[in-house]
C-alpha cells in the first residue's frame, strides 16, 4: 500500500503531446477513478504509473519512491490491461497464478487464492481453460482475476469490467469495493461506466484532452461541476444546456422563457445582471415542479421508453433538451407541454468561457 | 480471503523474485550489451579476426608455391583479377546462379510452405518431407542430383526416355548442365525458404482471415493482403541468406560438373577455394573472398533497406 | 480449428482431394532423393550399373549396411555428430535468442548497423577461413575436441537464427510482455517465460536450422579434428569413398543411417510447430 | 622416447603399412609412430594436408604424398630436403618425381601407372592381337562392336571428366609423339602436338569407339563399365585389376591387361603414379621422421607392401620377386609399363597446370571447344602459369 | 436486406453444448439485440451466422438461402468482432476500406464512405494511423467503421461500443439508429448495455446458457417478464425479488408485511390462495404510494447516491431490496422506514417453478 503523486507528468508520442503535465496526489489506500472521453491519455497514464510507457516528461512517486526509471515488476503494481493481455499459451490457471508463482507464494496458498478470485469472478470452472476457449467477458475476468489474486502497492485497473453483462458487472464491483474496504490497497481505476465511477470512487478525475478537467469527490463532480464539459461528461442522459441571458433578475431563454434567477441561485443573484451565460440542467431536475413559477413552455420532440423511465426530448428555444420522466409518462411528440425544473438543481455557466459561475 | 492470507501475502510480495536477477534491471542501452554480448564475442573470435587477416593478406603476393616469401603488392591482386578472363567467367555464372535460383527457391519454397501449412491430418509426413531436402547435406545432395542427371545411369533421363523423349547428356552442355545444377540447387534450398516461411506463417493471426473473410476478401486475395505483407520480415530474412548462400555457391557445381564442361559452370566460390586449397595462392584467393563480400555486401544493403522501411 | 476455412491461399485447396494432392506433391517433391538412396542402399553394386536403371531394388540386400557399420565405426560418428550439433544447436538458439530480443524490443542507437553486421559477417565462405581458423583452435588448443566445431558451427548459424528470431519477437503483442513484468518477470524473465514460448515455431525452425547446418558441415570437420575418434558423419561418410572407388550402395546406407535422427528430429519437433499460439490473448 | 605422426592416405591399406610399423617399432625400440588418416581421395588429403601444412602445425612427422605434389610442397617449403640421398636405387621415374631442382624432396612409398585393359575373350574370338597403337585400337572396337552387335558394349572407356585422370588423357598421346610439357621448370608446348592429341579422344567420341557422354567418366566409371563388361578396352590404374578379377566382376578372367598404345610413329607412354613419403619442415623430430622414411621406402618394405598390399614396387628387383609374384602374379607384366611412364610435370604449380589441361580436355571431349582452340587455351594459360 | 431464421441451431466444442438449439426468425430489416450473461453464447451464435464457426447442428437461412456451409464472404454480412480482429499492418484508413476495395467500390466513393463513417465515429483525425497507435476505444471505433462503411445484407455488431465513454456512445448509438431507419438493413446486435438494448432493439433476445429465455419488445421484456431470471437480468439496478405467500387475498412476506392482492393484480387473483411465490418489484417502483395500503415496513441498509438518483438498499423479511429514490432522498442506515411501492407494477412468480404466473 502506497499513495502515488503524478506532478507535471507528460507522455508524446514524436510531436504529438498525449499527456500534458498532469498533476495528482493520491493518497494511500484512496480509490480514485480515471474517466474521460475515449483518447484522452487515460491508458496511457496509467501505463506511466505501471512502468510500461516511457516517461516524456514529469516525475512518478509511488510512496516515497521516484519510480520515473524502475522496471514495472519493481514496482509492485497488479494491472488489468485495457486488452486483456492473457498469456495465450497458459491455462486459466497459469494466467492467474503466474505472478504468484514468480513471487514464490508457496503453491498451496496460491492456488487457494486463485480459486478464491476465480470463484468471485464466477469463472471457476474455466480454470483449465486456455483463453482462446473463452468469451470476452470470460477473458476479461481472468484478466481481472490475475490482478486481483495479488497484494501489491497499487491496483491499476483499465476498464475492467466493460465487456460484462449489468448483472454480473454489479456483483463483481461490489466485490472490489469489499475488497478495497478489507485490504484498502490503492486504486487507480479507469472507466466509462457512470455508476461505477460514482459508487467506487473516493474521487473521481476527469482527463480532457490530456489535461485534468477537475478532481472531485463524486458528489461535486456530478453536482457542482466546473465546466460545461464535466456536466456534459458526468452523468447519463447527459445534462442539459440551454443558452440564457439574465436580465432584470430572470433568466432568459431565447424564446422568451423566463426562470427567477432568485430561485436559481438565492443570495447569489448579485453582479450577474446583463451577462450571456449556459444553463445546465440535468435530466432529472425536469418534471413535477414545487412552484408554477419555475416552468418553461416546451415542445416535445421524441419519447424514450427505457423501462425504467421514459427520456422526453423536448425544445426548449433553439436547443433540445432530454428530461428523465418516471416510466408511464407518454406525451405526444408535437405537443406543447409546461416542463416543470427544479430550479435549485440549476448550473450556470459562463457562456464565453464555458467554466461554471459561483 | 482472510487477513492471515493477506500477511503473508504481503512478505511475499516483498520477497519479490529472486535477488541476483536485479542487474537485469538496466536501462536498454546497457542490457542490450550485455545481451549482444555473447554473439559479438563469437563473431569476433570466429569470423572477424580471421577476415581481417584475409583482407591484410589480399594486399600481398603470398603464393606458397612459388617459394617465395610474402612481399606487399598493394592493390596488384585486384588488378589481376580484372584481367583474369576466369574470374570473370566465375562471377558471372555466379551472379546468373543467383539471379536464377534465388526467385526460383522463393516461389517453390513460398508454394511449399502454403501447401504445408494446410490441415493435414497427420502433419508430420508433411513437414518430414518438407525439411527432408534441407537436411541432406549439400556435398551429397550434388552427388545424388549428378547421378540423377548421368546421361546413363539417371533417373532423370529415364524418365524422359520413358515419357518417349530423347534422353540429353546434361554435362556436355553448358546450358544444359547450367539447369541441372540451377534445379538441384532451387530444389535444396526451397526446402530451407518453405522452412522459414511456414514458422512465420504458424504466427499470423487466425482471426485476421475471419476478418478479410467476412469483408468479402477471396483467398487469393487474402494471400495478397494479409498472408503476404505479414509474411514479408520473414521472407526478406530468408531472402537474405538464401542470396548470400547462393552467391556462395560451392558444393553443388563442385560435385555435379567440377565446374565443366569446361570452366562453363563453375562459380566465384569454387574459384577461391581453388586458389587458396589447391593452388595455395592465398593473396589473389584473399582478394578474391574481399570481392566476393563486396558483392554480397551490396546485395544484403538492399535488402536491409527493405527491413528498415518496415520500421 | 474450425472446418470452416484453412487460412489464406491454403484454404484454396482445403478441399479433401485437392489437399490429397498437395500432400502427395510435397511427399514427392521431399521424399523421393531420400527414397532413391534408401533404394540404392539396398541394392547391389552390379545392379547399379546395369542398363536399364532399376527403381526398386531386385534383390534388397542389408549388406551395405553391414559394410557400413562393419568399414568404419559409424556408430561413432554419429554420435559425435549428434554431440557437436546438439551442443552447437543449444548454443546457437542461447545466443540468438539473447541478441534478438536485444534487436527486437529495446530501442538501441544502432540498431541497424548491428543487423547489418550480423548479416555481414554471414557473407564470407568458410572456406576461406580455414587456415586462420585452424590457427586460432590450435592456440586454444582446441583441434580434436567438439568445441573446435561447435564454436565455428554456432557463428555458421547464429546470423540467420538472430535475424529469424528478430523477425518473431516483434511479431509478438508487447502487452503480453508487459503483462509478465507487471507479474514480477525481470525482462528476461518475460522473455523466457512468454516470448519465447509464444515463438515457439520460429525458435524450433531456428533450432532445426541450426541442427542441420552442424549436421552436415564437412569442410571444418575434415579439418580441425583428424582424429578418427572424434570424426563427425558427413568426414566419415567420404572414407567409404576409395581414390577412385565411389562405392554408391554402402555411402547411400551410410546416408540412410545420417538422415534418421534428423527426420526423427522433426519429426518429434513440427508438433510444436503449431498455429493459433496467440489465439485469444490481445483484443486488439 | 619420441612419437612419430604418419599421415597415410586411407585408400592405401593403413592397416598394412601400420605392420611393418610395428615391425619398425620393435626395431628401434623407444619410437612411436600413429597413423593419421584424412580423407580418401587425393584431393580431399590434399586440402586437408595444406590446411594443416600452411598452418605450419608441428603435429605431422611424415606425409605420404600423391606423386604429383613433392614438387609443390618443396617450394612451400613444407617437406625437408635428404642430404646425399642416392636416388638411383630406385624406378628413375621415381628419382626424377621426388628430385626438384637437385634437392631430394621425399622418397617413394610405392608405384603406380595407367595399363590398357582389354577383353582377353573378344580379341581373341576376332582374333585381334593387343593394340600397340590407337589407330589399331580404334580397328579392332569397331570390328568387336560390328561383331557383337550389342548397343552397350563400348570400344574404349577413359577419363574424359574434368578428374585428374583426365590430365593423362592428354598426355598419353602429347607424351608419345615425344614432346614434353615441361622441361625442368620451362614451358614446352608443342601445339601441333597438342591438337593432335586432343583430336585422337574427340575422334574416338566422334567415330563412335568411346562413347558419347565421355565428358561425364571419371576413373571409377571405366572401371564400373569394363568390370560390367561394357567395354572391349579400358585406359585405368592398377587398382583396377583387383575388381576385375573380384566377385561383382562380369569380366573375372576374361580381362588381359599391357602398356598403353602409341600414336602412329610414336613411342608408347604411360601415366605415371604412386605416392611418396615427405617429411614435414615443421617436424620437431627430423631425424627420427627422415630415419623412419627411409625405412619405409626401402625394398624390404617395398616388396612386403606389393605381396601384403598388393601396392606396385618402387624397385626394379622387386618385380621379379617370387613372394611378390606369388601374390600379385600379374605384376611381372607391370614393370615394363611403370618403367616406360614418364611423371606428370614436375613443377610447384603443378595443380594449377592439371586444372588447366582437365577442364581443356573436359571441354572438348565435351564439344563445347574445338580441339584447336583447346590447345590453344591449354598453352595460353600454361604461359601464364609457368611464366 | 434480408431475413435471418436460426432453426434448432447448435453448436457444441467436443462434448460441451454451447448453443442449445436455437429457433429465432428474424424479419427483414428488423433490428434484434441479443442479451444475456457472459459465456452464454451470443458471440459464438452471430460467428456461426457470420459463418466462421462451423454448425454443429440445425440450420441458418439468410434470406432463403441456406447459408449452413456457405463461406463468409458469401453470404454478404458485416461484422464487428468482439475482439475487433483489425488489421495491424494496415492504416485505419486501409483497414476501413478494405471490404469496399475487395468489392471493387470505385475509389472516390470509398474514400468518400470512409471518410463519412470516421466523421461520424469521431476517428477522422487519426486515419493515417495503424492500429497499433490506437487506444482502446479508438480501435473499436475502428472496428465499427469497417462494418458500417458496407452496404450488406445482414449487419453484425458485437458489443461494438463497450468501450467508448457514456457521451460517445449515446452519440454512436443515435447514429446507428439513424442508419438503420435510413437503410433498413437487418441488425443483430449484442450488448451488455441496458440503454442501448432498450432503444435500439425492435426486438429483444435474452439468451441463457445457449437457450433463448425470452424474446419480445423492449417494452414487454423489460415490464412482463417471462421468468425471475428475465426479470433479474433486465433492467439496473435490477429488479428485487423476495419470497411470499398468497394468504386469504393477501400478499404476505417472511415477515408479516402484507400487501393486498386486489390492488396488486386487479380482477386476477382467482385460484392464487396459498401458493407460494416469488414477489418481483423493480426498485423505482419503490418510493411515494399512492395509498398507504401498498406500503412496507423496512430497515435501511445501505445508501448509494448515483447523483442522478440515489439507491437506497433495504431489508424485507429475509430479503434486501434496492429502492431508487431521488437524488436527493438521504434516509439514515439502520432507520426503520415505511417503504411505499405501486402494487400495480409488482410481478408474481411461481416460487418453484420461477415462471411468471398470468
Ligand atoms: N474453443 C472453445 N472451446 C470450448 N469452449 C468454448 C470455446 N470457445 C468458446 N467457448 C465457450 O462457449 C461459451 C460461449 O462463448 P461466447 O463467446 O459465445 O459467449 P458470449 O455470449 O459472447 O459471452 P461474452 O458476453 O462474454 O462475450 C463460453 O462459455 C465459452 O467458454
Ligand atoms: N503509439 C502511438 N503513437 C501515436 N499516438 C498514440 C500511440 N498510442 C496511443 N496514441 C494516442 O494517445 C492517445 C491516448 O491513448 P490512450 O490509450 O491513453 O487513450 P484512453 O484514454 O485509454 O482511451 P480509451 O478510453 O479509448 O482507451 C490516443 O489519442 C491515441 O491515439
Ligand atoms: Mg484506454
Ligand atoms: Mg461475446
Amino acid at each position: 500500500m502506497a499513495s502515488v503523486s503524478l506532478r507535471k507528468l507528460e507522455k508524446s508520442y514524436g510531436s504529438l503531446r498525449i499527456v500534458k503535465g498532469v498533476d495528482l496526489e493520491i493518497a494511500d489506500g484512496e480509490f480514485v477513478v480515471f474517466v474521460g472521453p475515449s483518447g484522452c491519455g487515460k491508458s496511457t497514464t496509467l501505463r506511466m504509473v505501471a512502468g510500461l510507457e516511457s516517461i516524456t516528461g514529469g516525475e512518478i512517486r509511488i510512496g516515497e519512491t521516484l519510480v520515473n526509471r524502475l522496471p514495472p515488476r519493481e514496482r509492485d503494481i497488479a494491472m488489468v490491461f485495457q486488452d486483456y493481455a492473457l498469456y495465450p499459451h497458459k491455462t486459466v490457471r497459469e494466467n492467474m497464478g503466474f505472478s504468484l508463482k514468480v513471487h514464490g507464494v508457496a503453491s498451496r496458498e496460491a492456488d487457494q487464492r486463485v480459486n478464491e478470485a476465480a470463484e468471485m469472478l464466477g469463472i471457476g470452472h474455466l480454470l483449465d481453460r486456455r483463453p482462446g476457449q473463452l468469451s470476452g467477458g470470460q477473458r476479461q475476468r481472468v484478466a481481472m482475476g490475475r490482478a486481483i489474486v495479488r497484494r501489491p502497492k497499487v491496483f491499476l485497473f483499465d476498464e475492467p469490467l466493460s465487456n460484462l453483462d449489468a448483472k454480473l458487472r454489479g456483483q463483481v464491483r461490489t466485490e472490489i469495493k469489499r475488497l478495497h474496504q478489507q485490504i484498502g490497497t490503492t486504486i487507480i481505476y479507469v472507466t466509462h461506466d457512470q455508476v461505477e465511477a460514482m459508487t467506487l470512487a473516493d474521487r473521481i478525475v476527469i482527463l480532457k484532452g490530456g489535461d485534468i478537467e477537475q478532481v472531485g469527490t463524486p458528489d461535486e463532480v456530478y453536482n457542482r461541476p466546473q465546466s460545461v464539459f464535466v456536466g456534459g461528461f458526468v452523468g447519463s442522459p447527459a445534462m442539459n444546456f440551454a443558452k440564457a441571458r439574465i436580465q432584470s433578475g430572470f433568466l432568459t431563454f431565447a424564446d422568451g422563457n423566463k426562470l427567477a434567477l432568485s430561485a436559481v441561485r438565492a443570495g447569489r443573484e448579485a453582479g450577474l445582471e446583463g451577462r450571456d451565460v449556459i444553463v445546465g440542467i440535468r435530466p432529472e431536475h425536469f418534471g413535477v415542479a414545487p412552484d408554477p413559477a419555475a416552468t418553461l413552455a416546451a415542445r416535445v420532440q421524441v419519447v424514450e421508453p427505457l423501462g425504467s423511465d421514459t427520456l422526453v426530448h423536448f425544445s426548449v428555444g433553439g436547443d433540445v433538451l432530454t428530461a428523465r420522466m418516471p416510466p408511464d409518462t407518454r406525451p405526444e411528440p408535437g405537443a406543447e407541454i409546461r416542463m416543470g425544473v427544479d430550479p435549485s438543481k440549476i448550473n450556470l455557466f459562463d457562456a464565453a468561457s464555458e467554466r461554471v459561475i459561483n | 480471503m482472510t487477513t492471515t492470507s493477506i500477511l503473508n501475502a504481503a512478505s511475499n510480495a516483498d520477497r519479490g523474485p529472486p535477488a541476483w536477477t536485479r542487474w537485469l534491471d538496466l536501462g536498454d542501452r546497457a542490457l542490450g550489451v550485455v545481451l549482444l554480448a555473447p554473439a559479438a564475442i563469437l563473431l569476433a573470435l570466429i569470423i572477424v579476426y580471421p577476415v581481417l587477416r584475409l583482407g591484410y593478406t589480399s594486399f600481398f603476393s603470398l603464393s606458397l608455391t612459388s617459394g617465395l616469401p610474402a612481399e606487399f603488392v598493394g592493390l596488384e591482386n585486384y588488378s589481376l583479377m580484372l584481367e583474369d578472363p576466369v574470374f570473370w567467367e566465375t562471377t558471372w555464372n555466379t551472379v546468373l546462379i543467383t539471379l536464377i535460383t534465388v526467385p526460383g527457391a522463393l516461389l517453390v519454397g513460398l508454394a511449399l510452405a502454403l501447401l504445408a501449412n494446410l490441415p493435414f491430418g497427420v502433419q508430420w509426413p508433411v513437414r518430414l518431407s518438407l525439411l527432408i531436402p534441407w537436411a541432406l547435406p549439400l556435398s551429397f545432395a550434388g552427388l545424388i542430383f549428378a547421378w540423377f542427371f548421368h546421361s546413363e545411369y539417371g533417373v532423370v533421363n529415364d524418365v524422359l526416355v520413358r515419357l518417349g523423349f530423347e534422353g540429353i547428356i546434361w554435362f556436355n552442355s553448358p546450358n544444359w548442365a547450367f539447369a541441372a545444377i540451377c534445379l538441384t540447387i532451387v530444389w535444396k534450398t526451397s526446402s530451407f525458404m518453405a522452412l522459414i516461411i511456414l514458422a512465420g506463417l504458424q504466427t499470423i493471426p487466425r482471426s485476421l482471415y475471419e476478418a478479410a473473410d467476412v469483408d468479402g476478401a477471396g483467398r487469393v486475395r487474402q494471400f495478397f493482403e494479409i498472408t503476404l505483407p505479414l509474411l514479408k520480415p520473414s521472407i526478406v530474412v530468408a531472402l537474405i541468406f538464401r542470396t548470400i548462400t547462393a552467391l556462395q555457391t560451392f558444393d553443388i557445381p563442385y560435385m555435379m560438373t567440377g565446374g565443366g564442361p569446361g570452366t562453363s559452370t563453375s562459380t566465384l566460390a569454387m574459384y577461391i577455394h581453388q586458389n587458396t586449397v589447391s593452388f595455395l595462392d592465398l593473396g589473389y584467393g584473399s582478394a578474391l573472398a574481399v570481392v566476393m563480400f563486396a558483392l554480397s555486401m551490396c546485395v544484403t544493403a538492399v535488402y536491409l533497406r527493405a527491413i528498415r522501411t518496415k520500421e | 480449428m474450425s472446418a470452416v476455412a484453412a487460412p489464406g491461399l491454403s484454404g484454396l485447396l482445403s478441399g479433401r482431394p485437392l489437399r490429397f494432392l498437395a500432400g502427395a506433391v510435397l511427399i514427392v517433391n521431399g521424399m523421393f532423393p531420400a527414397l532413391w538412396i534408401l533404394f540404392t542402399s539396398l541394392k547391389t553394386e552390379a545392379e547399379l550399373t546395369a542398363k536399364p536403371i532399376t527403381w526398386v531394388p531386385h534383390a534388397p540386400t542389408l549388406a551395405n549396411y553391414m559394410q557400413a557399420f562393419s568399414d568404419q565405426p559409424l556408430h561413432l560418428f554419429l554420435f559425435n555428430s549428434f554431440m557437436v550439433a546438439l551442443l552447437s544447436t543449444c548454443l546457437t538458439l542461447l545466443v540468438s535468442v539473447l541478441a534478438a530480443y536485444a534487436l527486437a524490443r529495446l530501442d538501441l542507437r544502432y540498431r541497424g548497423l548491428i543487423l547489418s553486421l550480423i548479416i555481414a559477417v554471414s557473407t564470407f565462405p568458410l572456406v576461406t577461413l580455414l587456415v586462420p581458423l585452424f590457427e586460432i583452435m590450435r592456440t586454444l588448443n582446441l583441434l580434436n575436441t567438439w568445441v573446435a566445431l561447435v564454436l565455428p558451427y554456432t557463428v555458421l548459424s547464429l546470423p540467420v537464427c538472430t535475424l529469424m528470431l528478430v523477425s518473431f519477437f516483434e511479431g509478438i503483442p508487447r502487452d503480453l510482455e508487459n503483462a509478465a513484468m507487471i507479474d514480477g518477470c525481470t525482462r528476461l524473465g518475460a522473455l523466457f517465460k512468454v516470448v519465447v514460448p509464444l515463438c515457439a515455431p520460429g525458435v524450433f525452425t531456428a533450432g532445426i536450422l541450426a541442427f542441420v547446418n552442424a549436421w552436415d558441415e564437412f569442410l571444418l570437420a575434415l579439418s580441425f579434428n583428424s582424429n578418427p575418434a572424434l570424426r563427425t558423419l558427413p568426414v566419415g561418410i567420404q572414407l567409404y569413398q576409395g581414390e577412385f572407388a565411389f562405392p554408391w550402395p554402402v555411402i547411400s546406407a551410410a546416408l540412410v543411417v545420417g538422415i534418421v535422427p534428423v527426420a526423427v528430429l522433426i519429426v518429434i519437433f513440427q508438433e510444436r510447430v503449431v498455429s493459433g499460439l496467440t489465439a485469444g490473448g490481445i483484443k486488439g | 622416447d619420441t612419437d612419430l605422426k604418419i599421415f597415410v592416405s586411407s585408400q592405401h591399406q593403413p592397416d598394412v603399412w601400420r605392420k611393418v610399423l610395428d615391425k619398425y617399432e620393435a626395431a628401434n625400440p623407444g619410437v612411436k609412430v600413429a597413423i593419421e588418416t584424412g580423407g580418401n581421395t587425393s584431393e580431399a588429403q590434399a586440402q586437408y594436408l595444406n590446411t594443416v601444412m600452411s598452418a605450419k602445425d608441428t603435429n605431422l612427422d611424415v606425409l605420404m604424398l600423391d606423386v604429383i605434389r613433392p614438387a609443390q610442397y618443396a617450394a612451400a617449403g613444407w617437406t625437408s630436403a635428404f642430404e646425399n640421398k642416392d636416388m638411383s636405387v630406385y624406378l628413375p621415374a621415381y628419382a626424377g618425381a621426388n628430385t626438384v631442382d637437385g634437392k631430394v624432396v621425399a622418397l617413394p612409398a610405392f608405384a603406380d601407372a595407367m595399363f590398357l585393359y582389354y577383353r582377353k575373350d573378344l580379341l581373341e574370338k576376332y582374333g585381334i592381337a593387343p593394340p600397340k597403337t590407337w589407330e589399331e585400337l580404334a580397328a579392332a572396337a569397331k570390328k568387336v562392336a560390328e561383331g557383337e552387335k550389342n548397343p552397350d558394349l563400348q570400344g574404349l572407356s577413359f577419363q574424359g571428366k574434368a578428374i585428374e585422370g583426365a590430365v593423362c588423357t592428354f598426355l598419353l598421346p602429347y607424351w608419345s609423339q615425344g614432346k614434353n610439357l615441361v622441361e625442368n621448370g620451362k614451358l614446352t608446348f608443342d601445339h601441333d602436338a597438342a591438337v593432335t592429341a586432343l583430336k585422337l579422344w574427340k575422334d574416338f567420341v566422334d567415330t563412335g569407339v568411346a562413347k558419347k557422354n565421355i565428358a561425364e567418366v571419371a576413373t571409377d566409371d571405366t572401371r564400373k563399365e569394363f568390370q560390367a563388361g561394357s567395354a572391349v578396352f579400358a585406359v585405368n590404374w592398377s587398382y583396377a585389376w583387383t575388381h576385375f578379377q573380384g566377385a561383382e566382376s562380369a569380366v573375372t578372367g576374361k580381362v588381359g591387361v599391357t602398356r598403353l598404345p602409341a600414336l602412329g610413329g610414336g613411342e608408347q607412354a604411360s601415366c605415371l603414379g604412386g605416392w611418396e613419403w615427405g617429411v614435414s619442415a615443421y617436424s620437431t623430430h627430423q631425424d627420427e621422421a627422415k630415419k623412419l622414411v627411409e625405412y619405409l621406402s626401402s625394398e624390404d618394405v617395398s616388396v612386403f607392401m606389393a605381396a601384403n598390399g598388393s601396392l606396385l614396387p618402387t624397385y626394379a628387383a622387386a618385380y621379379g620377386n617370387n613372394e611378390v609374384l606369388k601374390a600379385v602374379p600379374w605384376f611381372a607384366d607391370a614393370l615394363q609399363v611403370v618403367e616406360t611412364a614418364k611423371p606428370r610435370p614436375v613443377t610447384p604449380r603443378y595443380n594449377e597446370v592439371s586444372e588447366v589441361i582437365r577442364t581443356t580436355v573436359n571441354a572438348v571431349l565435351a564439344g563445347v571447344t574445338t580441339p584447336e582452340d583447346g590447345a590453344s587455351q591449354i598453352e595460353a594459360r600454361l604461359k601464364r602459369i609457368l611464366r
